[in-house]
């Protein structure tokens, strides 16, 4: 094992926590905060995996993709939190509820204090 | 030329380690502020990452954009959330002055 | 000379790890804020010691964007990040409570 | 080659007690009381120990140009640091967040005993402002 073959695990390892995030909470910020974290573990995979054949010389394919995903990603991130915003000015919530009425509480939130 | 790579192991090493528990912690905290800085220092240690894996630009878009300017945008929408919520002591969110 | 290099950038890491601990348990939102302060300042020092180490030279070209990124993360938190609480004026009018008596 | 050695020692040494005033900065960050403390010794140690990283650094150059450009980011990095304290005091202050001194009396000025009380109260004020709180450790 290389030392930048640790990059491309810790990249594993991020994009499977992130996706057990996005899945599993429903606030509508921390989802937009996985899907970016996802998108950086691809971009650590993505990187470390040529990088792992001659460290010395870049690859320069992967890194112009990557800086390209990384200023997709920001802009995406813009529109995503834009939609979050006008969800909870719409609903009055910042989470994903069928009915905004019925609003169930969620898992995540803390209890009110009594 | 051992040395300095078993150095440069440990270094490794500690970059990513820094990078998964940092996500860890960032997706299973409760507060959404902590969230955020936590994520502001995941993109700066990403970009010791990038320096490491011998790609200094995407290092410098990293910092600016990645930790930088996306750092600001979460900050604005968790405040025009917070401000809007008002009172409401349903959202997660921290409010320990 | 690289490896005592490498070692002093392990350091600094080392540093800036331990510095977290006070974004996890900071009382207040400032003390979160002020160690991403930490992380720009140790970050140009490690990225400054790695530049020598690896010979690279737009290293100190990503110090430089470090050095502003604390500022950018902490305007945006005065001016956006602290949210008020309800029943207190929008900016109150600081009062020293340590008077020379 | 003599020369070269030397140079190669003061090196290590500049960045030694740089990598001292770094500790020094990480440790007042984890073990000073309050947030008016922390940010004294955050901002002021870590540009200091900065200092001599960027001076250590500065004799492995060659060209001065790149010495200059080094003075440069580390008058950056000073002058950020002391705006970014003065702004984050100032507005914790606005919003109330108390100084540890005063809840503790204002008897005394500031300047006599600011040194010995905070570096005392580093352990037991600390910990009991977070159990005041009730901010689990």
């Amino acid at each position: 094992m290389t030392p930048l073959d640790l990059y491309a695990w810790a990249g594993v390892a991020v994009f499977l926590l992130a996706l057990h995030a996005v899945v599993t909470r429903a606030h509508l910020i921390w989802k937009v905060l996985g899907i970016n974290l996802m998108g950086t573990g691809v971009f650590l995979i993505l990187l470390a995996a040529p990088a792992r054949r001659d460290p010395l010389v870049a690859d320069p394919l992967p890194q112009g993709m990557v800086l390209t995903g990384i200023v997709v990603a920001v802009a995406a991130t813009a529109l995503a939190l834009g939609m979050a915003l006008r969800v909870m000015s719409r609903t009055g919530s910042p989470f994903l509820t069928v009915d905004p009425e019925s609003a169930d509480p969620d898992p995540d939130a803390p209890e009110p204090p009594s | 030329m051992t040395e300095p790579l078993t150095v440069g192991f440990v270094l490794d090493g500690l970059v990513a380690l820094l990078l998964v528990g940092l996500v860890f912690r960032l997706l299973r905290t409760r507060h959404l502020f902590e969230a955020i800085m936590l994520y502001v220092a995941y993109g700066l240690t990403l970009a010791l990452a990038w320096v490491r894996l011998g790609a200094p630009d995407i290092a410098l878009a990293e910092a600016a954009l990645g930790a930088g300017v996306t750092g600001a945008l979460f900050l604005n929408a968790w405040h025009r959330m917070a401000v809007r919520a008002g009172a409401d002591e349903r959202l997660p969110m921290e409010s320990d002055p | 000379m690289t490896a005592f290099l490498l070692g002093v950038a392990i350091f600094l890491l080392a540093n800036v790890a331990a510095g977290l601990v006070r974004v996890i348990r900071g009382p207040t939102q400032a003390d979160r804020v002020v160690a991403a302060q930490l992380f720009g300042t140790t970050g140009v020092a490690i990225l400054l010691v790695l530049s020598v180490a690896m010979d690279a030279r737009p290293l100190r070209d990503v110090a430089l964007i470090f050095a502003l990124l604390a500022v950018v993360i902490s305007v945006a938190f005065v001016k956006r990040g602290w949210v008020r609480a309800p029943g207190q004026p929008s900016r109150a009018e600081p009062s020293l409570p340590r008077e020379e008596p | 080659m003599s020369v070269e050695l030397m140079v190669n020692g003061l090196t290590v040494v500049l960045l030694v007690i740089g990598c001292f005033f770094f500790l020094a900065g990480t440790v007042g960050l984890l073990r000073f009381p309050d947030l008016y403390c922390r940010l004294h010794a955050l901002t002021k140690a870590d540009a200091l120990g900065l200092g001599f990283v960027t001076a250590g650094v500065a004799l492995q150059l060659g060209a001065w140009h790149e010495i200059l450009l080094l003075a440069a980011l580390w008058l950056l990095v000073l002058s950020a640091a002391a705006t970014v304290c003065h702004i984050l005091a100032s507005e914790a202050l606005a919003q109330g967040v108390e100084p540890i001194q005063a809840g503790a009396g204002r008897a005394g000025s500031m300047d006599s005993e600011v040194d010995a009380s905070s570096a005392e109260d580093g352990s037991e004020g600390g910990d009991g402002a977070r159990a005041r709180r009730g901010v689990s450790p």
